[in-house]
C-alpha cells in the first residue's frame, strides 16, 4: 500500500498545484454564479501578466536552489528609468529597450556579485533590495510618483491591452519553456540546484550558469517592467516593493520546491501566479476584509504547498538551504 | 550504533559529543552541569582505555581517526544492550580498531549482543560468532563460526560461484607507448613534486596511506584542484586547468565521495547519467530532446544492468553498487578515454566489485587509460599494469605488473 | 597555563573591541569635524539605546533561527501581533508596565510556538512556513483590532517600558538568560549539536522537534520584546499588511554580519550585542553628520555586501597578501 | 505515509470548509442588506481605501457600512488599499468583478481612473482634492465624476488656523512637526498644511529660512524659524515614525526637542498620542498638541486627557455627498456633479475644527452613526430621482456644507 502510494504519489505530485489551480477555478466559477464572462478572463490575464513573466524568469534562479528577493524592486527601477526615457522622447519601443536594458543590467550586477565573489544569492539580493530601493527613491526625486502622458490617444495606451500581454507572456514563456526543458541551460540549472559540487565536477561552470540564469530572469524583469508600465503608467517609491515576496509565494504556490534541483518545473511561475490572482479575485468578490483575506491566503498557501510536498519529505526537519 | 560516516559534531566539545542524546542525565530542571558532562566523558574514555584525549576540548581539534574513537565512546557511554557497528573499521586507525574489537569482546562477555556490519570478510571471520549474509536486501544465509570459510562466504555474497577471475588473470603488464596524460612536477594540496605519464590502454594504480596526497592528485588531474606548480597535459599538449577542458580532452573522474561529489541523490538516474555526456547529445550545441536523452541513459542502464524500476528512479533509492554503476555509466556514456577512478570499489558489494574489475579490464582492452587510486592494496596489485606508491606527497616507488608482487613488499614504501 | 590564558583573553578582548571602538571613534570624529553633536543631550542617548535594543532583539531572534538553518520572515509580524494582543490584555487587566512585559513575553512565546508547531506539522522549509505565518499574523493583527492597532498612550502606567533604566534592565537580564540558555541548559546543548551536525544529532536520538519548538517559543518572546519596546516608545502601534513587517528582518542583517566578524573571539550573544551597537552607531553617526536616508541605506547595504564578501572571500584576500608558502598550507587545510 | 495523508486531507477539508463558510457568509450579508425602500434601485459601489489601517479611513468605512448601506439600497465592496499604480488598476478590475458599478476612491492614480472609465464605472475621488496635474490627465474621461474634498487651499488654511489659534492663546514655544515632508514619501496635503503653518508664523513675526538646496532634507523639505519679532520659539521636525521606514526618526526627534520646553505642537498629520509619548520620554510634559486627523474616538480620548488641544479634520459622514454623487450618476444624472463643459468637477468640502474638549465632543456627537451629520434627511434632497429640482449649483453647495450649515439643517 505504501509503495503504491509512493509510486503514484511521485507521479501525481507535479499535478497537485494544477489540481489546486483547478479547484480554485471551480470556486471562482461558483463565486461568479457560473456565469463567467470574457471580462473575467481578460481581467485574469491582465492581472497575471506582470507576475507571470517575473516568476517564470525567477524559476531559473529557483532551480539553482536560490532566490532573488530584489526582483520586484529591480523591476521598479526598470519601470522608473523606462518612464524617464519615454518622457525624454524615446518612444514606446525605445522605452521597451530601456526597460530590458535596465532589467538585464541589474541582473548582471547580481550575477557577477554572486558568481565572482561567491556571495549567497539570497542574502546578497537582500542587500541589493536596499540598494535598489534607494536608487529608485533617488530617481523619482522626491515626487510622489512619475507619470507618463496617458490620455486615451497616448501611444502607450496602444500597448495597454490583452493581446500585447498575451503576446509578451506567451513568447517569453515559450522561450523559457524551451530553454528549461529542451536545452543544456535548463539541464545544467537543475544539476547545479541538485548539487553545485557534482555539477562543478561534471564540467559545469557555476559562474557561467549563474550569469546565464540571471540574464534570463533579467530579461523577465525588463519585460515585466514594460508590462507594468503600460498598465500603470506611473512609478512611485512603492512600485515593486512587495513584488519580490509575491513572486516567491507564486513560485512556491506553483509547486516549485525551495531547494530547486530535479523537481523544478518551469510552469510553476505561471500556475502560481494564476492561483494567486484567482484567490485575490475570489476574496474581493466575496467582500472579505483586508486582514482576514490575508489570513485566508496564508492558509491556502500553506495547504497547497504542504500537499504538493508530501512525497518528498525526510525524517529530519527541513532547513534553509541558502546559508 | 557506530556508523560508516563521521558521527562526530565538530562544533561542540568532545565531552558534549559523548553526552549527545543523553543530556537529560546531567543537571536538573533543564539546566546542565558542564563539569558533570566532562567528568562523565573522561570516565567513559578511561573505560575504553583512552586517557590521552582531553574531553573538554572542541571536537574539531582532534584528527579524523581520533574522532572515530570519540564516536565509539559516545555509543559505549550509553551501555547499550545491543552494540551495532556499521562499516566503521574501514575509517578507523589501528588503535581505534583494537579498541573496538576489545569492546565487542567485552560486550559479548557481559552477555550482551553485537551486530557488526562489514565488507571485510577477513575481519568478520576473525571477530564474529555468527555471520548473516545479505544480498539485494534479503537474508541469504546465517552461518555459525564453525562453518566460516572464505569461499563459501564469497559465494553467498554474490549468489553464485565467482565466474572466472576476481581480478584480471593475465600478468601481461604491457600497454601501447602513446602517452595520453603527462603529469609534471605537481605541487600543492600536500603534493611535493609528482611526475608520471599515463599511456593509452594502461591501468595505472596509485596507492598509499589515505593522507599521502593521492586523493587530491586525482582531483588535480581532472582540473578540480589547481596545482601550485607543475602541469597536467593531455595528448595534444594542452594543459588541463579546469574540469571543462579535462572533459573536452575526454577525461572522466569517479570521485571517492560518491554521494556528495559524483551523484546528485535527489535527481533521477537519467539526469545523472546524461549530465556528463550532454554535449554529445545536444543538437546544435544547445538543444536537448527527451527522446535522445532517454535512449542515451537507457543504454547505460542496460549495459550496466543497473537495478531500478526505471531510469527516472531517484538516485537516493539505489544501493551503493548500483549508484557506482550510474557513476561509471555517466562517464562511459560521455565516451571518456582517460578514466580517473578514486576508490572505485569503496562501499560496494563483492559482486558489483567484480563486475567493475571486469569492466576496467574491458576498457583497457578498448584503449581507455585508467588511473585507479585506491587504499586497498589487493585490488591495486590485482588490476594495475603499473603501480605507483605514494608517501608524503611524493611517489616513493613504482612497481610493474607481476605475479609475485605482494602487499608486504609494498607496505614498506607507504609508511 | 594561566598566563597564556590571560594573554589569550586579553587578545580576544582587544580583537572584540577593535571594530566597535574604531567605528565609534570614526563617527565621533566625523561629527566633531562637522561641528554637530553625536546625539542630542538628554534624551538622545535614550533614542540611541532604543534603536539598538530593537536591533538586538530582532537580531537575537533571527540569529537563533539562522544558526539552526532556518530563516523566519514572520518575526516582524509576531512583534506586531503580540503587541496588539498583549496590549489589549494589558489594558483589560489594568496591569502596569512590568505586567505588560510579562504578558507580551507569554503572548510572544505562544505565537512563536504556534508558528513552530505549524513548521513541525507541515515540515516545509521554514522560509515557506514563515511566509504563510507572516501573512496570517499580519492579517490577524488587523482583524483583531479592526485595523486600528493598539494605543496605550493614555495609560501612563503602561508606558515606562522604553525608559533608559528598564531598557538596560531588559537588556542585561535577557543577555544573562540567553547566555545561560545557550551554555548551561539542555536546550542550548542540543541546539548547538543540531546546529553543527543535524544528521548526527538526530541519528543519536536527540529530539530535534522539541528543540525547534522551544527555539520558536524563545524567538517569539524575543520579538515580543521588540513589540513591547515599540509600543512603549511610541504609545501606539498600527498593524501593517502585505508582508511589510518583514522589514524588521532586513534591518537586523547588518548587525548580524558585524557580529559574525568577532564571533570567533567573543561569546556569540555578546558579539551580537556589540554588532547591534556598532550598526546603530554607524546609522546614528551618518544621520548626525547629515547624510540623507538614501545615502545612509546605500552605505549600510554596501557595508553589508562588503562584510558578506569578506566573510566568504576573506581567507582568499588575506592569502593574497601573505606569501605563497602560507597559501599552500591553507590549501592543504581546505583540501 | 498513511498518517501524513490523513493530516493533509484534514487540512484540505479545512480549506474547503473555510471557503464554503466564506461563500455562505457573503450570501448572508447579501440578505442582511435588505432594502429599506423597496422602490430604491440596488447599487453596488466599490470603495478603494487610501490606507487600510488609518483611523480616518476606518471612520469612513464605518459610516458607509453602518449608515449608508442600511439606509439606502447600496452594497459596498471594499478593496485592499493599493500600494502602487498597478495594484490600483488591479483593484478597480477586481471591484468590477465583484459587481461594483461605481467607485468611491480615496486614491487618485490616473491609470486606475482610466481603467474605471474603460470599464464604464463611475469614479469619484473623495476625501481630498486631486492635484491639478493628476486632474488634468483624467478630467475629460466621461465616467470621471470628479474629485471632492478639502481643497489644497483648505489644507493650507487648516495649518494656518491651527497656528493662529495657538498664537491667539499665547503659546510661546511651538514645535512644528511636518511629518513626511522631509522624506521620500511626499504628499501635497502635508506640503500645503505646512505652508499654512509657516505663513501663520511669519505673519506673527517669525522669520523662515527654507532648507538650503542640497541639504540633508530630501523632498520638499522643512526649514527653520527664527523668532524675529514674534516672541515665539519655534522648532521644526519632520519624519515618519515607523522604524523600518525612517530608521533615524527618533534620533532626529530627540535632537530637535532636547533641552527645550514646549507649550504646543502643531502637526501636519495625525498621531498626537505618539508625539505625546515621545515628548514624555524626552522629559517634556504638559504640552498641548494640534493635529490634522479626524473626529473619532481615539482623538476624543486624547482631548479628554488634555493631550490634544486642537483638531482639524474630516469626519465619518463627510463621505456622504460623494455617495450621493455616485447614486445620481448611476441614476443617469452625472451632470449634476460634472462640469457643464463635460469635464469632471472639483468640489471643495470644508474641514471641521475643534479647539476644546467640549467643542470636540459636541461635534463628534453630532456625527454619530445613528444620526450622522450627513444623514438621510439631508442627502435625499440632493438625489435627483427623489428631488428633481436639484441643480448643479445646489449640489456644489451641498458638497461644501460646513459644520454650521449641517447643524442648521438638522
Amino acid at each position: 500500500m505504501r509503495d503504491v502510494l509512493l509510486k503514484y504519489g511521485n507521479k501525481l505530485k507535479p499535478a497537485i498545484p494544477f489540481a489546486g489551480l483547478i479547484l480554485l477555478a471551480v470556486v471562482y466559477l461558483f463565486v461568479t454564479d457560473f456565469h463567467p464572462t470574457p471580462f473575467h478572463l481578460t481581467t485574469i490575464i491582465n492581472q497575471v501578466a506582470v507576475m507571470a513573466v517575473l516568476s517564470t524568469g525567477a524559476v531559473f534562479i529557483f532551480a539553482l536552489g536560490s532566490f532573488d528577493i530584489s526582483l520586484g524592486v529591480a523591476m521598479g527601477v526598470s519601470v522608473c528609468v523606462g518612464i524617464l526615457a519615454y518622457n525624454a522622447g524615446a518612444g514606446v519601443v525605445g522605452m521597451l529597450f530601456v526597460c530590458l536594458a535596465v532589467g538585464i543590467g541589474v541582473s548582471l550586477v547580481n550575477s557577477v556579485l554572486s558568481s565572482v565573489f561567491r556571495l549567497p544569492v539570497f542574502i546578497m539580493t537582500m542587500a541589493m533590495l536596499t540598494v535598489l530601493t534607494a536608487v529608485l527613491q533617488i530617481l523619482i526625486g522626491g515626487k510622489s510618483s512619475l507619470l507618463v502622458p496617458s490620455g486615451i490617444q497616448a501611444p502607450i495606451k496602444a500597448f495597454d491591452n490583452l493581446w500585447v500581454r498575451l503576446l509578451f507572456v506567451g513568447v517569453y514563456f515559450a522561450i523559457c519553456l524551451v530553454l528549461f526543458n529542451y536545452t543544456k541551460i535548463g539541464r545544467r540549472n537543475k544539476l547545479v540546484g541538485g548539487s553545485p559540487i557534482v555539477a562543478a565536477q561534471t564540467g559545469v561552470s557555476i559562474a557561467k550558469q549563474t550569469i546565464i540564469t540571471f540574464l534570463i530572469s533579467g530579461t523577465g524583469v525588463g519585460l515585466a517592467a514594460f508590462l507594468m508600465l503600460t498598465r500603470a503608467q506611473a512609478v512611485s517609491v512603492d512600485t515593486g516593493a512587495s513584488t519580490g515576496m509575491d513572486v516567491m509565494m507564486a513560485i512556491v504556490f506553483g509547486g516549485m520546491p525551495l531547494s530547486g534541483g530535479a523537481h523544478s518545473k518551469i510552469a510553476a511561475g505561471i500556475v502560481g501566479s494564476l492561483s494567486i490572482v484567482l484567490v485575490s479575485q475570489i476574496l474581493t468578490m466575496l467582500g472579505v476584509s483586508p486582514g482576514l483575506s490575508q489570513v485566508y491566503k496564508a492558509v491556502l498557501f500553506l495547504a497547497v504547498v504542504f500537499v504538493a510536498s508530501l512525497s518528498y519529505r525526510e525524517k529530519m526537519l527541513s532547513r534553509a538551504i541558502m546559508f | 550504533m557506530i556508523v560508516q560516516e563521521s558521527g562526530v559534531i565538530t562544533g561542540i566539545s568532545i565531552a558534549e559529543n559523548i553526552a549527545l542524546g543523553e543530556i537529560n542525565q546531567f543537571g536538573k530542571y533543564g539546566f546542565l552541569r558542564k563539569k558533570q558532562v566532562v567528568d562523565k566523558a573522561r570516565e567513559v574514555l578511561a573505560t575504553i582505555g583512552v586517557t590521552d584525549i582531553d574531553p573538554s576540548l572542541p571536537a574539531a581539534s582532534i584528527d579524523l581517526q581520533d574522532r572515530k574513537i570519540i564516536e565509539i565512546a559516545k555509543v559505549w557511554a550509553k551501555s547499550p544492550e545491543l552494540f551495532i557497528v556499521d562499516e566503521t573499521t574501514t575509517a578507523v586507525s589501528q588503535r581505534g580498531r583494537s579498541i573496538l574489537y576489545d569492546l565487542m569482546k567485552q560486550q559479548s562477555a557481559a552477555g550482551k549482543s553485537v551486530i557488526f556490519i562489514s565488507h571485510d570478510i577477513d575481519e568478520v571471520m576473525e571477530v564474529c560468532d555468527r555471520l548473516t549474509v545479505l544480498r539485494d536486501g534479503n537474508i541469504v544465509k546465517s552461518l555459525p563460526r564453525s562453518e566460516f570459510s572464505l569461499d563459501i562466504i564469497k559465494q553467498l555474497m554474490i549468489g553464485r560461484e565467482l565466474q572466472g577471475d576476481y581480478y584480471r588473470s593475465d600478468y601481461d603488464g604491457s600497454y601501447p607507448d602513446e602517452v595520453v596524460l603527462s603529469v609534471k612536477d605537481l605541487h600543492g594540496f600536500g603534493l611535493t613534486g609528482v611526475t608520471f605519464d599515463l599511456h593509452k590502454g594502461e591501468i595505472l594504480g596509485i596507492g598509499g596511506m589515505s593522507h599521502c596526497g593521492m586523493h587530491p592528485l586525482g582531483k588535480m588531474l581532472f582540473g578540480i584542484l589547481q596545482p601550485q606548480n607543475g602541469s597536467v597535459k593531455a595528448t595534444d599538449g594542452s594543459q588541463i586547468k579546469d574540469v571543462a577542458t579535462a572533459m573536452k580532452r575526454a577525461l572522466g573522474y569517479v570521485s571517492k565521495d560518491r554521494d556528495s561529489e559524483a551523484l546528485i541523490p535527489l535527481a533521477p538516474i537519467r539526469d545523472n547519467i546524461v549530465s556528463a555526456g550532454i554535449d554529445l547529445i545536444a543538437k546544435g550545441g544547445l538543444f536537448v530532446f527527451p527522446t535522445t536523452e532517454k535512449a542515451f541513459s537507457k543504454k547505460q542502464v542496460d549495459d550496466f544492468q543497473i537495478k531500478c524500476s526505471s531510469d527516472l528512479q531517484f538516485i537516493n533509492q539505489l544501493s551503493g553498487g548500483n549508484k557506482q554503476k550510474v557513476v561509471f555509466g555517466k562517464w562511459i556514456g560521455a565516451q571518456s578515454k582517460v578514466m580517473i577512478l578514486d576508490c572505485p570499489t569503496r562501499g560496494i558489494d563483492i559482486g558489483v566489485k567484480q563486475a567493475m574489475y571486469q569492466l576496467m579490464y574491458k576498457l583497457k582492452q578498448e584503449g581507455v587509460a585508467i588511473i585507479m587510486i585506491s587504499e586497498e592494496l589487493a585490488e591495486l596489485i590485482g588490476m594495475s599494469d603499473r603501480l605507483l606508491i605514494m608517501k608524503n606527497g611524493k611517489i616513493s616507488k613504482e612497481f610493474a605488473r607481476s605475479a609475485d608482487l605482494s602487499e608486504s613488499q609494498i607496505i614498506d614504501y607507504m609508511v | 597555563m594561566k598566563g597564556a590564558y590571560m594573554k589569550r583573553l586579553a587578545k580576544n578582548i582587544l580583537l572584540t573591541l577593535i571594530v566597535p571602538v574604531s567605528v565609534t571613534a570614526i563617527m565621533l570624529t566625523a561629527c566633531q569635524i562637522k561641528g554637530v553633536p553625536f546625539w542630542a543631550p538628554g534624551s538622545g542617548f535614550r533614542a540611541f539605546i532604543y534603536s539598538m535594543m530593537l536591533a538586538v532583539f530582532s537580531a537575537f531572534a533571527l540569529s537563533l533561527h539562522m544558526f539552526a538553518g532556518r530563516f523566519d520572515f514572520s518575526l516582524g509580524s509576531v512583534a506586531i501581533l503580540s503587541a496588539v494582543i498583549g496590549g489589549k490584555i494589558a489594558l483589560a487587566a489594568g496591569t502596569n508596565m512590568f505586567g505588560m512585559l510579562i504578558i507580551f513575553l507569554i503572548v510572544g512565546a505562544v505565537l512563536g510556538t504556534i508558528s513552530g508547531l505549524l513548521y513541525l506539522l507541515l515540515n516545509l522549509p521554514p522560509m515557506i512556513t514563515s511566509l504563510g505565518v507572516a501573512l496570517a499574523y499580519e492579517g490577524l493583527s488587523f482583524a483583531f483590532s479592526e485595523g486600528r492597532g493598539i494605543q496605550i498612550a493614555l495609560h501612563p502606567e503602561l508606558l515606562g517600558g522604553a525608559a533608559l533604566t528598564p531598557m538596560f534592565l531588559i537588556l542585561a537580564i535577557s543577555l544573562i538568560i540567553m547566555y545561560a540558555l545557550m551554555n548551561f541548559t539542555r536546550f542550548g546543548f542540543n541546539y548547538r549539536a543540531i546546529q553543527y551536525g543535524q544528521k548526527i544529532a538526530v541519528d543519536t536520538g536527540l529530539n530535534e522537534k522539541s528543540n525547534a519548538l522551544v527555539c520558536y517559543a524563545i524567538c517569539g518572546s524575543l520579538v515580543a520584546i521588540v513589540g513591547f519596546l515599540r509600543l512603549s516608545y511610541n504609545g501606539a502601534l498600527q498593524p501593517q499588511l502585505n508582508l511589510s513587517t518583514s522589514g524588521t528582518i532586513f534591518s537586523a542583517m547588518l548587525p548580524l554580519f558585524i557580529a559574525a566578524l568577532m564571533v570567533k573571539v567573543c561569546e556569540s550573544n555578546i558579539a551580537l550585542v556589540i554588532g547591534c551597537f556598532t550598526a546603530t552607531i554607524i546609522t546614528q553617526g551618518l544621520s548626525s553628520i547629515g547624510l540623507s536616508a538614501q545615502t545612509r541605506s546605500l552605505i549600510s547595504a554596501f557595508l553589508m555586501m562588503f562584510l558578506l564578501m569578506y566573510s566568504i572571500n576573506g581567507q582568499k584576500w588575506r592569502d593574497y597578501f601573505v606569501n605563497r608558502k602560507a597559501k599552500a598550507a591553507v590549501q592543504v587545510a581546505v583540501a | 505515509m498513511k498518517k501524513k495523508f490523513s493530516i493533509s486531507r484534514r487540512i484540505v477539508a479545512a480549506v474547503m470548509a473555510s471557503f464554503i463558510a466564506m461563500t455562505t457568509l457573503s450570501a448572508c450579508s447579501d440578505d442582511s442588506d435588505a432594502p429599506d425602500q423597496q422602490t430604491d434601485k440596488h447599487y453596488v459601489i466599490g470603495v478603494i481605501p487610501f490606507n487600510d489601517t488609518a483611523a480616518e479611513q476606518l471612520d469612513w468605512n464605518n459610516y458607509l457600512t453602518e449608515y449608508v448601506a442600511k439606509n439606502y439600497n447600496i452594497e459596498f465592496k471594499f478593496a485592499t488599499a493599493p500600494g502602487d499604480a498597478e495594484s490600483a488598476v488591479t483593484v478597480v478590475e477586481e471591484l468590477k468583478l465583484a459587481g461594483a458599478e461605481a467607485i468611491l476612491g480615496i486614491v487618485d492614480y490616473p491609470a486606475a481612473i482610466q481603467k474605471a472609465n474603460e470599464l464604464e464605472m463611475w469614479y469619484i475621488r473623495a476625501g481630498g482634492l486631486s492635484t491639478l496635474s493628476d486632474y488634468e490627465q483624467i478630467k475629460d474621461l466621461p465616467y470621471y465624476l470628479g474629485t471632492m474634498g478639502p481643497s489644497l487651499d483648505e489644507e493650507y488654511q487648516a495649518g494656518y488656523d491651527m497656528i493662529e489659534s495657538y498664537v491667539k492663546d499665547g503659546k510661546k514655544d511651538i514645535l512644528v512637526f511636518a511629518a513626511i515632508l522631509g522624506l521620500y514619501l511626499p504628499s501635497d496635503m502635508h506640503v500645503f498644511r505646512f505652508e499654512g503653518m509657516r505663513d501663520a508664523l511669519v505673519a506673527a513675526g517669525a522669520v523662515y529660512t527654507p532648507p538650503a538646496s542640497g541639504s540633508v532634507v530630501e523632498g520638499p523639505g522643512v526649514g527653520e524659524f527664527a523668532s524675529g519679532t514674534s516672541g515665539l520659539n519655534i522648532t521644526t521636525i519632520y519624519g515618519y515614525p515607523i522604524e523600518s521606514i525612517d530608521s533615524t526618526f527618533h534620533d532626529r526627534f530627540t535632537q530637535a526637542v532636547s533641552g527645550k520646553t514646549f507649550d504646543a505642537v502643531a502637526m501636519t498629520a495625525e498621531g498626537s498620542q505618539n508625539v505625546n509619548t515621545w515628548l514624555n520620554g524626552a522629559g517634556i510634559t504638559g504640552v498641548v498638541i494640534g493635529e490634522v486627523s479626524s473626529f473619532n474616538a481615539t482623538a476624543g480620548e486624547a482631548f479628554e486627557t488634555g493631550i490634544l488641544g486642537y483638531v482639524v479634520g474630516k469626519y465619518g459622514s463627510s463621505m456622504g455627498p460623494a455617495v450621493i454623487a455616485l447614486i445620481n450618476a448611476l441614476d443617469g444624472h452625472a451632470d449634476i456633479m460634472r462640469n457643464a463643459d463635460g469635464t469632471g468637477a472639483r468640489l471643495t468640502a470644508p474641514f471641521w475644527a475643534a479647539n476644546s474638549s467640549a467643542d470636540f465632543a459636541a461635534k463628534r456627537a453630532f456625527d454619530d452613526n445613528a444620526d450622522p451629520a450627513f444623514n438621510k434627511a439631508i442627502m435625499d434632497k440632493y438625489i435627483v430621482r427623489l428631488n428633481p429640482s436639484v441643480t448643479r449649483t445646489s449640489f456644489i453647495e451641498f458638497a461644501g456644507f460646513s459644520f454650521d450649515d449641517l447643524k442648521a439643517l438638522h
